[in-house]
């Protein structure tokens, strides 16, 4: 193994032998390596939310990883490659150059009795946000969203100066012993949060400048995307064995007591977009 | 200090299948005895003598015996190639293929290289009846369960001759100080010992007669061991590789 | 005899029941080496102390020490490895195989 | 009460059914213990092993179940290197699979050495002209490469995953996989046809001995295209299984029929080139060292059939059938041909090494037969429950079929929608 | 700051990984490699100064001399001399007093007395007698002398018919399954011979004898006379034996191969060996009257034993259940007597004892047996073999010491009968001296002196440090085959493994090969 061992010898197939198995012992070596090197950084650089979500979308079914422009049919039905982020999506970019998000006629919009205020924005993990005055927003749950959760046994959120990745977590909703996150739909940093008792409510304000809203949902795509959201919980519902919804599919305002039995960890899990 | 090739002449005509050899060998060699439940596959015996026969019925019946060990080749010696942690080596001075328990791990590769057979594996720990080990040759150790081993010449006895001739002051040791254990036990002088390489050997002489052959020597392994027969079915059954007619 | 302590518990030890003295060699080689003092001491003209330390001129005799596992004394398996041996008998060009040494 | 370990939107079946099906094995692997825990304070002598019959059951077993195995390297070469994006269906499956072969073989190893304490010598003092070192450093190379490649999938465990420095770390590592799956390939390629070279450098058995290219045998090449034409079949059988043990839907149908069809025509390759071997060998090889080949085959079970079977039963046949879209396209065809050449290598290998071992070389040494003592047939068995364990595991708790949440989701029976109305 | 499962994880981790840079691991790792090498199960040769001793071999007739390597006292191998190397029994003498199903203690004052009490309760015409297994050693005129001075003491002996064969003179051997060319007589002087002699081995087993001999003829079993009578048949023209046919017919063998044998043997210097020596044979012998039947005169022994040594007496002479103490020496033995042959000879609640060093032989049957010393530890002189046509004087000198425990027959026997064996050997030895006659062979310088050259006590130091005494052999007077005791068995190959003692390593021969089968 070594030139000094007893019995080595010099020769041309040991050289080869020996030199393959070194180079091999080499490569691999520097590959653990190099991944936990690069893994410190990732840490070191707060990339851990990011990535974090980069391989849960990777795990997320096809249905909910859909484009939002297949979501209004601009394009066939295909799987978001981005992890929901438009912002770096030239194609994304495209549609909006083609025809800029309409200003809403509306105040708020009405999708199988649950309200959805358009003086906001909404985020594919039921979050919305509204841009406040002084440049801060409010961010809170969606209808959908809150109904899912009904009366939530405990809300933890973030402390103010803790500091926010869009697609990481926003805060935690604990509901029959389950820990259900939020994703946070923006990058930026905790100020204010309350309103525990309707799943909860965050002020957070951006980091430098103003906040990005282009990977958020707009009034347009509103319906579209709930429809498919409605989907989503049916199928949800359907594998966790409950009945479909009450009142021919209204959802109610606190789903989960309508059917104790069923296995709402993997309801909320669908649908709050944990991979 | 010129380089040797020992080797044998066994004539088949003259063994008598008394065994003498095995246990002389035994004895030299400090080979354990068999436990309980070994078989002649499991024993070991670095020389071991096969009795054959033409295969005919009496009254054409004929028999013969045949001293079969290791067989110090000396061309692609199968066992050495393949050993994984250079534990058998031949070497050059003498052309025994030696076999290091010491560093032997025990993969039988080598025995399943050897086409003669004459490698033997320790499948129990060494074990003698009490009291016995004070009768062990102290001048080959005892191997150790899980090793290889087989004939090395009685290389204790080498040592043994090395030690004199030095204690003589000299390099070179004398030849009728080195004969092996069986060599030495055969009651019929059947096996010879010597060096090839010495045109003056009786081996060198003997290897040379018409009627001498070796085993299986189409596989080209150059065996330093050469066995001669005047009768024409020993020589077919002894040099017949695999199947014969005749077989056990 | 048995005039200081040393000499009498020698006797009583070993002296009176006849027991044979355990002694521990510094150098004893394992069971699997065949040594020859002849070849390295009349063909090889080696001095006794090039092995043996210089006991001679010692009054006490160090420590010996033997490890647990293995068994061999210390001299064999941190002075005298194999490697040493090898180490001259190649110097000399007198290394041809295993069995050279071991049996 | 484990369902937080459970990967979400994939269903698993209850804990208490599980440990019923994880019972029965976790007892064999004790009893597989035990037998080994003989052989290694006893010696071999608990074996049936003898100074003729030096290899048995477990050598045996050891070529099979790398050669099977083989579908780890060789599915992560389609997917990694020659990009063949269906494998990503299987890849997890697959490294299991050679993870579980791979540290089965070096245990079995382990045992059926004499001296397990002097295991490192080969690695300190190696011989580098022995097929054997080849084997020994290859393997273990490859089976720590095995394990690398296991950790992301272990990492990507629900609960693990909440660690967020393994998350990360998978996440690096699965970037630097196809370097891995690389350096695989290469160990594979030699240790497969070294273990081939294992038998075919023996010029004392006749029988086994090849010419061939440099230091390498023919049976070097064999081996590795046998491998690599079976190692597709072995996942594709596996999976098959694992969908039907456990109800599941768990790749789309073309994936498997992809592995049919790279194993069939390697497999058409390989029995091509395994006629071609034989022939040289029956006409000069084996005569030019005084064997007629006929007298192999003169041996009672050993016949001419056994011949046949390897290349045509198992060889040929189902060569025929992955090749054929057809026949592929048919489960039941599809599965039945991977089991046929998983059995047909399987075969060969104990052609290499109990016939081997049972023809005598020498005119008056008779043929041996031998059968494996209950201590042999144990380790054997604690190899596979191993396997078994440590496949179930991972089916249960990792993430080993990327489709199969989204074919449960598909699967999920699409009732009377809700909003129907709404429309 | 309070411990958590994970801060676990990483202290073992990081212990791992710290271990692993010390020495510790490594150290371990070779250090098992080195203790593979001398476990505890691996014995250790002692070491010690290597001599050479000289004896001969006792466990058969042929009396081979012995060149023992010993380190310190304990012979570590044994070699014969040149031209004449030992058996595989002789090579592993030096096992045997290690050998597995060895006597190790017996009650030798319970069997006095259980003896002097048979002497006491002794009918009219019942006896006391000696069997002993190897006749014609000193150790047999101290029995005879004994068994001479006890009242109703008899001296039985299983002895061969055969006086002596002249192998130079046999040009033809028959033998019914006597192994002649596998260790029977002197194998030396066998093989010396062998080029002279045709040997038609008789035999229902191809022993190895049969395969080496010029002819193997495959006999029923228990058709040895039947053959024997026939040949006389043929040879007699018809006044004695049974007709050829009716020998072909019983003995399974063509009866032209019957008639070639007898005219084979017709042709003069023919001699009939006999495992079983018959009367059939005897007869046989008789009419061929071959040279090769020789008489040996018998080494000198002191006048005053033979004057008072009891006749060597037949077994069968003996009346059946008239034995009523019998002491069998079984500690050598060149051949037996079946038990149940035994048996019928002796009285109801006969006593008997024997002196055995292996539980295998008679010592099954017996009441007492005492342990006795087994070769190498005796001292006891070796009569010559059958295929010596002189008679010669070596002794078998103890090369280890035998175990406290055993008891020597002839001392036991002597004291029964008051008879004082004193330095029996000694005696002997004197006596062979006094005569003067043949020559003395020294091992260590290979000399041989004529004995009137040498003193006594040279004589008998050359005895001990290796060398023997051998008769001149002045011309041989035709010997007269006499009825034999019938039954007895000579130890063959076969017989040695059955009875034992045996050294463990005679298994490479039996049961780690296929060379011999063991019945």
């Amino acid at each position: 193994m070594f030139p000094w061992n007893y019995g080595f010898e010099w020769t041309a197939a040991s050289a080869i032998f020996l030199g393959a198995f070194y180079t091999v012992i080499a490569i691999v070596a520097a590959t653990v390596v190099r991944a936990l090197v690069q893994a410190r950084g990732m840490m070191a650089g707060g990339e851990a939310e990011r990535i974090r979500w980069l391989s849960e979308f990777h795990d997320l079914p096809q249905q909910a990883r859909v484009c939002r422009h297949a979501l209004t049919g601009e394009v066939s039905g295909e799987a978001c490659s981005h992890g929901f982020d438009c912002g770096n999506c030239e194609k994304h970019a495209e549609f909006v150059g083609a025809q800029p998000a309409a200003a809403p006629q509306n105040i708020e919009e009405e999708i199988f009795g649950m309200a959805f205020p358009l003086d906001r924005l909404y985020h594919r993990g039921h979050t919305w946000v509204r841009p406040e005055g002084d440049g801060s927003v409010t961010v809170g749950l969606d209808e959908l969203g809150r109904r899912l959760v009904g009366v939530p046994d405990g809300v933890d959120l973030p402390k103010p100066g803790t500091r926010l990745r869009t697609n990481g977590i926003g805060w935690q909703i604990q509901k029959r012993g389950a820990a259900v996150r939020v994703l946070a739909p923006v990058d930026g940093e905790v100020v204010d949060s309350g309103g525990a008792e309707r799943g909860g409510f965050l002020r957070v304000k951006p980091f430098a400048g103003t906040f990005d809203f282009r990977h958020l949902l707009t009034a347009a795509e509103l319906r579209p995307w709930m429809l498919r959201e409605m989907e989503r919980l049916q199928l949800a519902l359907a594998d966790a064995r409950a009945p479909a919804l009450a009142d021919g599919g209204v959802p109610v305002e606190d789903i989960p007591a309508s059917d104790p039995a069923t296995d709402w960890d993997a309801v909320w899990g669908e649908m709050f977009l944990e991979g | 200090m010129k380089a040797k090739q020992y080797g044998m002449t066994i004539d088949i005509d003259r063994c008598t299948g008394c065994g003498a050899c095995m246990v002389a060998c035994a004895v030299e060699n400090n080979v354990p005895p068999v436990p309980e439940g070994a078989n002649d596959r499991k024993g070991i015996t670095w020389i071991r003598v096969f009795p054959i026969n033409n295969g005919a019925e009496w009254p054409g019946r004929q028999s013969a015996f045949v001293p079969v060990l290791c067989q110090q080749c000396g061309e692609h010696t199968p066992c050495v190639s393949v050993c994984p942690q250079q534990a058998v080596q031949v070497d050059p001075a003498t052309g025994i293929v030696g076999q290091m328990p010491e560093r032997c791990l025990g993969c039988r590769y080598c025995m399943a290289a050897c086409p003669y057979h004459a490698r033997y594996f320790n499948w129990w720990d060494p074990s003698w009846p009490a009291g016995m080990e004070k009768a062990l040759n102290p001048d080959v150790a005892p191997r150790m369960r899980g090793v290889v081993e087989k004939c090395n010449f009685c290389h204790g006895r080498w040592h043994a001759a090395k030690q004199r001739a030095a204690a003589r002051g000299q390099q070179e040791i004398d030849p009728a100080d080195y004969v092996p254990a069986c060599v030495e036990a055969c009651p019929t002088g059947a096996i010879e010992f010597g060096d090839l390489n010495d045109s003056q050997s009786t081996v060198a002489r003997t290897a040379g007669e018409d009627h001498s052959f070796r085993l299986l020597e189409k596989l080209g392994t150059d065996p330093k061991i050469h066995y001669r027969s005047k009768r024409d079915w020993v020589r077919r059954v002894a040099a017949a590789p695999g199947k014969e007619e005749a077989h056990g | 005899m048995g005039t200081t302590a040393a000499e009498k518990q020698f006797i009583d030890r070993y002296v009176t029941p006849q027991r044979e003295v355990q002694w521990a060699v510094y150098a004893r080689q394992p069971e699997n080496v065949y040594f020859s003092h002849a070849a390295h001491v009349k063909l090889a003209h080696l001095e006794c102390s090039s092995c043996h330390r210089d006991h001679g001129q010692a009054d006490t005799l160090r420590l010996y020490e033997e490890d647990r596992i293995s068994g061999y004394s210390r001299d064999i398996w941190r002075d005298m490895k194999m490697d040493d041996c090898v180490a001259c008998h190649r110097q000399r060009g007198i290394e041809n195989s295993c069995l050279d040494c071991h049996k | 009460m484990d369902k937080a370990f459970i990967a979400r939107g994939v269903r698993r079946c209850s804990t208490g059914k599980f440990v019923l099906w994880i019972a029965p094995w976790a007892a064999l692997l004790v009893f597989g213990l035990y037998s080994a825990g003989l052989c290694l304070v006893k010696g071999l002598n608990q074996t049936n092993m003898d100074n003729r019959f030096v290899f048995g059951l477990w050598i045996f077993l050891d070529l099979t179940v790398i050669a099977l195995g083989a579908g780890a390297f060789f599915t992560g070469f389609l997917l990694y290197i020659i990009k063949v994006k269906e494998m990503k269906a299987v890849i997890n499956s697959a490294v299991v699979i050679g993870l579980v072969c791979y540290s089965g073989a070096v245990a079995a190893l382990l045992v059926d050495v004499g001296q397990p304490l002097r295991f490192w010598f080969t690695f300190w003092y190696p011989n580098v002209h022995s097929m054997l070192t080849e084997v020994t450093f290859c393997i273990t190379c490859y089976l720590t490469v095995l394990a690398i490649e296991y950790l992301p999938i272990v990492l990507r465990n629900r609960k693990l995953r909440q660690v967020p420095g393994f998350l990360v770390f998978e996440f690096e590592l699965h970037k630097l996989v196809y370097v891995l799956a690389g350096v695989g390939t290469f160990l594979s390629f030699f240790h497969q046809g070294s273990l081939g070279g294992l038998f075919g450098v023996l010029r004392g058995h006749p029988f086994a001995f090849r010419e061939g290219l440099a230091v390498w045998p023919s049976t070097f090449f064999l081996f590795i295209l046998s491998a690599a034409a079976v190692g597709p079949s072995f996942i594709l059988l596996t999976t098959w299984v694992a969908s039907k043990i456990s109800r599941k839907r768990l790749v789309e149908a073309q994936v498997l029929q992809r592995l049919g069809r790279i194993s069939g025509l390697l497999l058409t390759a390989y029995v091509l080139a395994k006629t071609m071997d034989t022939l040289i060998w029956i006409n000069r090889t084996s005569p030019g060292t005084g064997f007629p080949a006929w007298q192999y085959y003169s041996w009672k079970p050993f016949g001419t059939w056994i011949l046949f079977a390897e290349i045509v039963v198992f060889g040929l046949i189902p060569a025929l059938i992955l090749v054929a879209p057809r026949l592929r396209a048919r489960t039941g065809w599809l599965v039945s041909a991977a089991t046929l050449a998983c059995l047909g290598i399987a075969l060969n290998r104990f052609v290499q090494t109990v016939q081997t071992l049972a023809l005598p070389t020498l005119g008056f040494d008779p043929f041996l037969s031998y059968a494996p003592s209950w201590q042999e047939v144990g380790t054997f068995l604690g190899v596979v429950a191993f396997g078994m364990l440590v496949y179930s595991l991972s089916f249960r708790y990792l993430n080993l079929f990327p489709q199969e949440r989204d074919l449960q989701a598909a699967a999920v029976p699409a009732e009377e929608p809700v909003l129907a109305g709404r429309y | 700051m309070k411990a958590t499962r994970r801060d676990l994880f990483k202290f073992a981790a990081g212990g791992a990984a710290g271990l692993a840079l010390t020495p510790m691991p490594w150290r371990l790792v070779t250090d098992t490699a080195l203790w593979s090498e001398n476990w505890p199960g691996i014995p250790r040769p002692a070491r010690g100064e290597i001599r050479t001793r000289f004896t001969h071999c006792a466990l058969c007739p042929a009396g081979c001399p012995v060149k023992a390597r010993c380190v310190g006292d304990q012979p570590v191998s044994l070699r014969g001399l040149a031209g004449r190397p030992l058996c595989a029994f002789g090579l592993t003498g030096h096992h045997l007093p290690y050998h597995a199903n060895r006597v190790s203690r017996g009650d030798p004052e319970g069997a006095a007395q259980a003896v002097r009490a048979a002497l006491s309760r002794r009918g009219a015409n019942e006896s006391v007698a000696v069997l002993d297994l190897r006749p014609g050693r000193t150790a047999s005129w101290t029995y005879r002398r004994a068994m001479g001075a006890l009242p109703g003491g008899l001296y039985l002996a299983a002895q061969s018919g055969l006086p002596a064969i002249d192998l130079r003179a046999a040009k033809t051997i028959l033998s019914f399954g006597v192994p002649v060319l596998d260790g029977w007589g002197t194998p030396a002087n066998v093989l010396a011979a062998r080029a002279q002699f045709r040997l038609i081995e008789a035999e229902a087993v191809e022993s190895h004898t049969a395969m080496l001999a010029d002819e193997w003829l495959p006999l029923r079993e228990g058709s040895q006379d039947a053959l024997a009578s026939g040949i006389r048949h043929i040879l007699t023209a018809g006044a004695a034996g049974i007709p050829s046919g009716e020998a072909a017919e019983r003995s399974g063998l063509p009866e032209a191969t019957i008639v070639a044998v007898a005219q084979e043997l017709a042709r003069g210097d023919a001699v009939v060996l006999a495992r079983e020596e018959t009367d059939a044979v005897t007869e046989l012998n008789r009419m061929l009257g071959g040279r090769a039947i020789v008489r040996r005169r018998e080494a000198p022994a002191p006048f005053h034993w033979t004057r008072t040594a009891a006749p060597v007496t037949r077994f069968d002479a003996v009346p059946d259940q008239s034995i009523r103490a019998l002491l069998i020496d079984e500690s050598v033995s060149d051949g037996y007597f079946p038990w149940d042959a035994v048996e019928r000879k002796l009285a109801p609640e006969a006593t008997v004892v024997v002196f055995a060093s292996s539980r295998a032989g008679y010592g099954a049957h017996a009441g007492f047996v005492l342990p006795a010393a087994v070769y190498p530890e005796i001292a006891d002189d070796i009569p010559a073999a059958i295929d010596s046509t002189a008679a010669t004087f070596r002794l078998a000198v103890p090369l280890v010491e035998a175990p406290a425990t055993v008891v020597n027959p002839t001392r036991f026997v002597a004291e029964l009968a008051g008879v004082d064996a004193g330095d029996a050997l000694r005696e002997r030895a004197n006596a062979i001296e006094q005569s003067g006659r043949g020559t003395v062979l020294s091992y260590t310088d290979s000399r041989s002196t004529p004995l009137r050259d040498i003193k006594a006590d040279a004589f008998w130091k050359i005895l001990h440090e290796g060398g023997c005494w051998e008769d001149e052999a002045r011309d041989q007077s035709p010997g007269e085959p006499r009825a034999s005791a019938p039954a007895v068995v000579a130890m063959t190959w076969e017989m040695r493994m059955a009875r034992g003692p045996l050294s463990p390593l005679v298994t490479k021969l039996y049961q780690e090969s296929n060379l011999r089968v063991r019945t």
